[in-house]
């Protein structure tokens, strides 16, 4: 029954991923963000009720407070005080990024495939589509062209780590979920801090203008 | 077991490394160093060379210095003594003329003093290394302070260029040198190498890297770039050092590694070293005949001289590999006393070179001429050192050239039909190199000390110091008597072709050089010297006798022609010139003519080495294309650089799967 | 060392030394004749040189030490070579102080000697001189040291007595070996003392000269012993030729018989390789300097070939 | 126990006080003698490991052995000298680069701060903690690199946090698949992610799991250690922070990185029985090598060169510890972390006279001796010249190559000679002939130069015994 849930959860998640993908407002990116968040969340709670894991709850709580109020509302200040709203795709267009991301689902589902056998966990399916998201935000980062987009496709995949964590292992030891939940803080802070010194410099937070160091 | 002699010669090399620190410490008081230190140095040079030539068997120490598992190890034995005594008699001649050269060099005479005196210090422990990690370290560390010695005028940017060509060979060939070690089979004392045993692939794989590696430090074609714009940038001491000393440490490793560590022969590695060896004494030859700069001039001198020691290699491996023993004896022999003799000649001409740089500023050949006037002390020993270079009797070039020919001519039927052919016509090969060498050498004394000076700043010329004269004195000694009594050298060479290759020379008379037998081959020097010299002398008694002696100084008579000036004399690229015409496909010449209306014309013509254009410029640009090919790489957008982490996952990942 | 041994290399080397200028005059005297001159006559090289050592040396003021020591050295070298080479007997007891590579090599002491002598003074003829003989040098030495190599490697010998003795102690026999070694001498013979074609003894036209531009600059005793040394040199190459291609009757060793007939009989055969030679001088054409080491080369090349045909043919 | 905390805690409460405090005229020596007390506290704990062996502390999360406990000592050593260097270079910044206090605040915290983290990565046993520690160190590091709020530092920050960023994550998501395959032998909670656990199960580990987990931690942990082709940011990084921080990076971040690497290895290789582990890091470092030699040759900034040739050194020790010459692996971390600091303190000295970065305008150091000499002999080390310590460990490297993987000499052969051409060639060009240099207003720093080519100079010569067993001890873990 909550392996149902759980599955069901997994494919929003994916469905997230591919819908980040599409997306060029990066308004609806950040909500996207906060909705993959609150599937986290959901999921989490999900699986503490299941294996009755009371340390998951805290852990729940945390995803809560963080990738859902803290991080999107920094993400909105953010775009209201630096003016960006839309992003284009640079490298490959959206198409063909939507194909290339279902290669990747196919690989990263064969990846996992011999290994979810060996799961003892209710969630044996998710190892897969936990993949999945992280090379997806991945792929993400790689086709847009606005620095703002990028840091949401690295805390997207972030997300994607944390959900491996918990479908598949029930969650890393608190220590673990502490430190790691420290480090994206004071990795968002210091983003912010960045792109402020950014756009004094550059008025723009076009990537395009971080590309100059190169070799002939 | 560790003797006196070891203990000496280790002892000097410590002393020359305190000394270098000394003087590093005292150059602020570059009197000091010069009149105690370089002396000093000398001396130790001398008490290696004493101890290198009484010792006898084989002497090894372990230090306590090194690697945890791998101690550094020395080993004195034949061959090891015998460089170490070419190390230590030309050291002390070139010490005692540094004393009074680096008069001039006083500003940075700490550095220089210690960059010597470490040069001289890894010199011996690579004479004396027996594990491959020692014989690493004291390899590299001679190339780098002899590097830095090269670089002393930094300042100039050839020079820069010069030292920067020649670390990097150097390190090209030690990197192929310690492959080679690599391939040794695992263990890295020269003790476990001698044991090992390898297949015929693995072998000739070690063997073509050591000779690869060694050959590039001894200047052999095409690896010899460096050699002539090297030689000629360093302080002369230390271009005498490099020419007369480092080389034959290249020569000692070849040697060390063909008959000592691999302890197999196969005949086609001797044919391969026969063929380099010849063919980088003609072109050394060749190209020293049309050189302009007098160091240059010998530094490519050198280049053929080292083909000279190669032919005998090779001959040694191919007569050794058909256990010919005393043949490869007599080739070995000969080979080695090559080296000796252009440790003291070659010494000595660069040298002369460093006086007549000091006197007059000059090292082009077409701006010098007839110093012999004012620098009699430089001109009368560089005519002993150009006519032994030239290989002529009674001087000791001859007695090696003639020991190597007879090497060739006794090879009773080889039992491969190709090589029977091949000798001979390498034979001829050689004797061609030795009159190309005679040629070379007439160009270089003529225009340097005869005729009249070509610039009016040269008759102000100054002869050299007393420091000086005991330096030429020593090396110009050097070449007489061994030319004149080789049998004692050549006596003491039975150790190193018998631990070599199981045979030496059947030669008991010390009056007479008769390396096989009276009745095939024999030389007396001093015989020949002793009825040369009672025919001059009787002629000049004859003369005086029954003539008179009256002279008459005139103007030269030069075929009544009025006009007579120092621009009218052959330039050092007029006599060159046959030379150039005759082997014109292997250079490549600049020419600079002057106009019809020049009042003061000068020709000028610049040869220049057609190898750099073969080999070495497409290598650099090769590389300039796979830099600019890498170079594509890292193009600056972030989305390519997350792009090649994706890739790399999937691919990796694909792998995995 | 015996006693008849140095008895006979006193011999010899005094006769080579009367017998070099008869040689030469000999010689020029059969190119007179063949140019249908009258000719100055056999003794005139004798009158030459007593008359050069008669009168007063003029130097020239840039002459360093080196120019008065080179004829004396020059003589004490054509000396030697005229003493190793067995031309009357072959128990000498020098020879073994020099072998032929030895032979060579007292041959390029001379000419570099008296190529640094012609550079001494610093005209424009003397460094020409030395140039040319130097490129001479440098093709002729190489060919003449394939030529004693053919006839080492046949007598599995250096020794030039040793050499002789083998040649001519085995019943005739007619190697190829040698007759490529003997058209390769011939030409070293004729470049190496400035004969036609390579150079022209009787001029002294600037363009052309190698000998006479290097020793434009000596006068009497000087120019006398440096002629005299030439002859010898002539001389010496003659009984090389001799010595390695026709050594009967040379006498062996410590044979007071042989002796007595080995003089008349080099006599006679001098007179016959001098008219040859003459016939050849007259026959062929000077060539011009730059031909020089093509002609050169090509000795070089038959003294190459002489070897490999040797072992080819192993005769 | 009391040693671990010291050394955690120094740097730890020196950076909080420097941050508190700000710039203040003591502030460069409080930040050496806190570095000071963090050295000390690290030979003590060292010398302890050396008598006593392996210390497993405070709930066994902390873990010290030989293997860890030498680069601790290592990077407490050249952090320490780095501050010394710091001082001078710093207040010469100030003035030449016009530098805020603030900045100066900012860099004399957060390099503390820098040194803790790292520190903690090599003391921790959690596998967890040790890439908290990884990516903590990467936050730490990429404020300093973009010290200077120029464009091109910014580019560079930006670039190092987004790639680094990346990678971690990936090495996140690797240890989590290692905390899966580990939770089913040894159980859920806390132990799973314990090193010396994990080490002890290595057997009976699930080998596909792991060698997935492997592909992720290794481009993760490689693209900190600058493996190719994960090294973008690694040049540019090197390039515009400022030159202690550009030393600290060489010398230590990325010595860290590889250790994270090599103990993935060593459970990776042990659960798989197998040399995939070993052949993928064979590949990495030989395709690293050779593109860093290559990458070399048209170098135009000073500080760039030496940070490609950093990637060609992590390259070898990847390769070492691939083809198992682990003690030449060890020995070459330790010597190239000394001397590559050493030549950015040079090369920071060196830039501050010439007063641009550009190797072609750059001429004539050898006028200031310490500067010239020190960027000499430095280069000639790093090149693997003898009688330097680096020579020592190529040495080994390439003779143990030559047995067991002959094939790869030829990439090798091919890599150094490039190499020494490019980077020697540019070294002689700036170190000799003549120009007219800018006098600094306070003196170069003489003696970290000169203490650290000392010590590759000795090690070129001689391991001391105490040392040697360490080093074999360590490799003996490696396996």
């Amino acid at each position: 029954m909550a392996g149902q849930y759980i599955n069901l959860l997994a494919s929003i998640l994916l469905l997230l991923a591919f819908a980040m993908l599409s997306q060029r407002r990066i308004k609806s990116l950040i909500n996207l963000f906060m909705i993959q968040g609150m599937t986290l969340v959901a999921n989490t709670v999900v699986i503490a009720s299941t294996t009755g894991q009371t340390h998951l709850y805290y852990s729940a709580l945390l995803t809560l407070t963080l990738k859902v109020v803290i991080l999107p509302w920094i993400l909105y200040r953010m775009i209201r005080q630096l003016n960006v709203e839309w992003d284009v795709e640079t490298l490959i267009n959206i198409p063909s990024t939507m194909l290339v991301g279902i290669a990747i689902v196919i690989i990263s589902f064969n990846l996992a495939l011999p290994i979810s056998h060996l799961a003892g966990t209710i969630t044996r399916g998710t190892i897969g589509i936990a993949m999945a998201c992280v090379l997806l935000s991945l792929l993400m980062m790689i086709t847009r062209s606005k620095a703002i987009s990028q840091v949401i496709g690295f805390l997207s995949m972030e997300n994607g780590l944390f959900f491996a964590a918990t479908s598949t292992t029930y969650g890393m030891p608190m220590v673990v979920e502490l430190g790691v939940a420290l480090d994206v803080l004071v990795g968002v802070l210091i983003l912010g801090v960045f792109f402020f010194q950014i756009r004094e410099k550059f008025e723009s937070l076009d990537l395009k203008h971080l590309e100059k160091t190169e070799e002939e | 077991m560790n003797g006196l002699p070891m203990d000496l010669i280790v002892s000097a090399a410590l002393f020359w490394i305190a000394l270098g620190l000394v003087g590093l410490v005292a150059q602020k008081k570059p009197s000091f160093v010069r009149n105690a230190i370089f002396p000093l140095g000398a001396l130790a040079g001398a008490i290696v060379a004493v101890s290198a030539f009484f010792s006898s068997g084989v002497e090894t120490a372990v230090s306590f210095l090194g690697l945890p598992d791998l101690p550094f190890h020395l080993r004195l034995d034949s061959l090891s003594a015998f460089f170490l005594f070419i190390l230590g008699s030309a050291t002390f001649g070139i010490s005692l003329y540094a004393t009074g050269y680096f008069r001039n060099e006083e500003k940075h005479i700490g550095t220089l003093c210690l960059e010597y005196h470490v040069f001289l210090a890894a010199m011996t422990f690579v004479l004396l290394a027996d594990d491959a990690f020692l014989f690493m370290v004291s390899w590299e560390a001679m190339a780098l302070s002899s590097y830095f010695l090269v670089t002393t005028d930094h300042k100039i940017p050839e020079i820069r260029r010069a030292g920067f060509i020649y670390l990097l060979m150097a390190h090209v060939g030690a990197i192929s040198i310690l492959l080679y070690f690599g391939s040794m089979g695992g263990d890295y004392g020269f003790d476990a190498m001698r044991k090992t045993h390898l297949s015929g692939m693995q072998a000739t794989f070690a063997f073509l890297l050591a000779f690869f590696g060694f050959g590039a430090k001894a200047g052999m074609l095409p690896l010899h770039v460096w050699l002539p714009e090297a030689h000629p940038a360093a302080p002369s001491p230390v271009s005498a050092l490099m020419s007369g000393v480092m080389l034959k440490t290249a020569v000692y490793g070849l040697l060390r590694v063909l008959f000592d560590l691999l302890h197999m022969q196969v005949w086609w590695w001797g044919v391969v070293i026969l063929a380099t060896g010849l063919s980088t004494a003609l072109f050394g030859a060749v190209f020293s005949a049309v050189q302009s700069d007098m160091k240059r001039l010998l530094a490519y001198s050198s280049v053929e001289n080292i083909g000279i020691i190669f032919v005998g290699i090779g001959l040694t491996v191919i007569f050794k590999a058909y256990a010919m023993n005393s043949l490869a004896a007599l080739a070995l022999v000969a080979t080695l006393y090559h080296c000796l003799n252009h440790a003291f000649f070659k010494s000595l001409l660069f040298l002369c070179t460093g006086s007549v740089l000091h006197a007059t500023g000059e090292r082009n050949l077409g701006k010098l001429g007839g110093l012999i006037h004012k620098m009699p002390w430089v001109a009368w020993t560089a005519l002993i050192g150009s006519l032994a270079i030239a290989g002529l009797p009674p001087l000791n070039g001859f007695v090696s050239e003639w020991l190597l020919l007879q090497a060739f001519l006794f090879t009773p039927g080889l039992p491969h039909s190709y090589l029977n052919m091949l000798i001979p016509v390498a034979a001829a090969a050689l004797v061609l190199t030795g009159a190309a060498a005679g040629y070379v050498m007439v160009k270089f004394y003529g225009i340097i000390f005869l005729g009249q000076p070509r610039e009016e700043k040269l008759r102000e010329a100054k002869s050299s110091g007393k420091w000086e004269r005991a330096g030429f004195l020593w090396l110009a000694a050097g070449c007489v008597l061994l030319g004149l009594v080789p049998f004692f050298v050549i006596d003491h060479l039975a150790g190193v072709s018998n631990f070599l290759v199981g045979a030496s020379l059947e030669n008991r008379d010390w009056l007479f050089l008769a390396p096989i037998s009276s009745e095939r081959a024999s030389y007396s020097p001093l015989l020949f010297l002793i009825v040369t010299l009672s025919a001059i002398g009787l002629a000049f008694i004859a003369v005086r006798r029954f003539y008179h002696g009256r002279v008459r100084r005139e103007i030269p008579w030069n075929c009544g022609y009025p006009v007579w000036n120092a621009r009218m004399q052959d330039t050092s690229e007029g006599f060159g010139q046959p030379i150039r015409q005759i082997f014109d496909p292997f250079f490549k010449v600049g020419r600079e003519l002057p106009s019809p209306f020049d009042s003061k014309p000068r020709y000028s013509a610049k040869t220049e080495d057609k190898f750099w254009y073969w080999i070495y410029i497409p290598f650099g640009r090769a590389a300039e294309y796979f830099a600019g090919l890498f170079g594509k790489i890292q193009q600056g957008r972030i989305l390519v650089y997350l792009l090649y982490n994706f890739v790399t996952l999937i691919v990796l990942l694909l792998i995995v799967q | 060392m015996s006693a008849f041994g140095l008895f006979t290399q006193i011999l010899q080397l005094l006769l080579s030394l009367l017998l070099a200028p008869f040689f030469l005059g000999w010689l020029n005297q059969c190119r007179a004749w063949l140019q249908n001159r009258q000719g100055a006559g056999i003794e005139q090289p004798y009158r030459k040189l007593g008359k050069l050592f008669h009168k007063d040396a003029v130097i020239a003021e840039s002459a360093s030490p080196l120019f008065r020591m080179v004829p004396y050295v020059l003589f004490g070298a054509m000396c030697l070579a005229a003493s190793i080479v067995p031309s009357l007997a072959t128990d000498l007891s020098f020879s073994k102080a020099a072998d032929a590579i030895a032979l060579a090599g007292i041959f390029a002491l001379a000419r570099i000697a008296i190529s640094l002598a012609a550079m001494d003074i610093g005209t424009a003829f003397g460094g020409m001189g030395a140039r040319r003989e130097m490129l001479v040098g440098f093709l002729a030495e190489p060919a003449l040291l394939m030529v004693l190599f053919t006839a080492s490697l046949i007598s599995r010998s250096t020794s030039l007595t040793v050499i002789v003795e083998t040649l001519a102690h085995r019943h005739f026999e007619i190697y190829p070996s040698m007759a490529f070694a003997g058209i390769a001498f011939l030409m070293v013979l004729l470049a190496e003392n400035a004969r036609l074609p390579v150079d022209n003894p009787a001029s002294h036209l600037e363009l052309t000269m190698i000998h006479e531009a290097m020793i434009l600059e000596y006068s009497a005793r000087h120019l006398a012993l440096i002629e005299w040394a030439s002859s010898i040199k002539l001389f010496a190459y003659v009984t090389i030729g001799i010595a390695l291609f026709v050594p009967w009757g040379i006498a062996q060793a410590a044979d007071w018989l042989g002796m007595a007939f080995a003089l008349p009989i080099l006599i006679a055969k001098l007179l016959v390789a001098g008219a040859g030679l003459a016939l050849i001088e007259t026959l062929v054409a000077k060539q011009r300097i730059f031909r020089a080491p093509e002609f050169m080369g090509t000795a070089f090349l038959f003294g190459v070939l002489g070897m490999l045909v040797h072992f080819l043919l192993g005769a | 126990m009391m040693e671990i905390l010291a050394v955690l805690g120094f740097p730890l409460l020196g950076g909080a006080l420097l941050a508190i405090w700000g710039e203040r005229r003591w502030a460069p020596e409080f930040n050496s003698a806190t570095s000071l007390c963090t050295f000390l506290a690290a030979s003590l704990l060292a010398f302890r490991i050396l008598v006593s062996g392996p210390l497993i502390v405070l709930n066994e999360q902390f873990f010290v052995d030989s293997f860890n406990v030498f680069l601790v000592v290592l990077t407490a050593f050249v952090s320490f000298t780095t501050t010394l260097f710091s001082r001078p270079y710093m207040r010469n910044e100030q003035i030449l680069s016009s530098l805020s206090s603030q900045q100066l605040r900012l860099y004399h915290s957060m390099y503390q701060i820098f040194c803790f983290t790292m520190l903690l990565a090599l003391l921790t046993n959690n596998l967890g903690i040790l890439w908290v520690a990884m990516e903590g160190a990467t936050l730490a590091t990429v404020l300093l690199v973009s010290l200077y709020r120029s464009r091109e530092s910014l580019e560079a920050a930006w670039k190092y946090f987004i790639l680094c960023g990346v990678g971690i994550a990936q090495a996140l998501f690797g240890t989590i698949l290692i905390y899966f395959a580990a939770e089913k032998v040894l159980g859920a909670g806390g132990t799973a992610l314990l090193w010396t656990h994990l080490d002890a199960a290595k057997g009976s580990l699930e080998p596909t799991v792991l060698s997935i987990a492997f592909v992720f931690l290794l481009v993760g942990y490689g693209t900190k250690v600058g493996l190719v082709p994960l090294h973008s940011w690694l040049p540019d990084a090197h390039a515009e922070g400022p030159t202690p921080v550009s030393a600290v990076l060489s010398g230590l971040l990325l010595n860290v990185a590889l250790y994270a690497v090599v103990r993935c290895k060593i459970l990776v290789g042990g659960a798989l029985q197998n040399r995939f582990a070993d052949d993928l890091m064979i590949g990495f470092g030989l395709l690293s090598v050779l593109t860093a030699a290559f990458l070399l040759w048209k170098q135009k900034d000073i500080k760039r060169l030496f940070g490609y040739s950093s990637i060609e050194h992590m390259g070898l020790m990847t390769f070492a510890f691939g083809i198992g010459a682990n003690f030449a692996g060890l020995l070459h971390m330790t010597v190239h972390s000394l001397t590559k600091s050493a030549i950015f303190f040079a090369v920071g000295h060196a830039v501050q006279h010439s007063g641009t970065k550009s190797i072609d305008a750059i001429r004539g150091l050898i006028q200031s001796p310490a500067v010239g000499w020190g960027l000499m002999l430095g280069g000639l080390a790093i090149l693997g010249m003898p009688p330097f310590g680096v020579f020592t460990s190529e040495f080994l490297i390439l003779t143990h190559a030559m047995q067991s993987h002959p094939w790869a000499t030829p990439v090798l052969l091919v890599a150094l000679g490039v190499a020494f051409a490019s980077i020697f060639g540019k070294v002689q060009a700036m170190v000799w002939g003549e120009m007219e240099g800018k006098t600094l207003p306070h003196a170069p720093a003489f003696l970290p130069i000169l203490l650290h080519l000392g010590i590759v100079l000795i090690l070129g010569l001689y391991i001391p015994p105490h040392l040697a067993r360490w080093y074999h001890e360590a490799a003996r873990l490696i396996g």
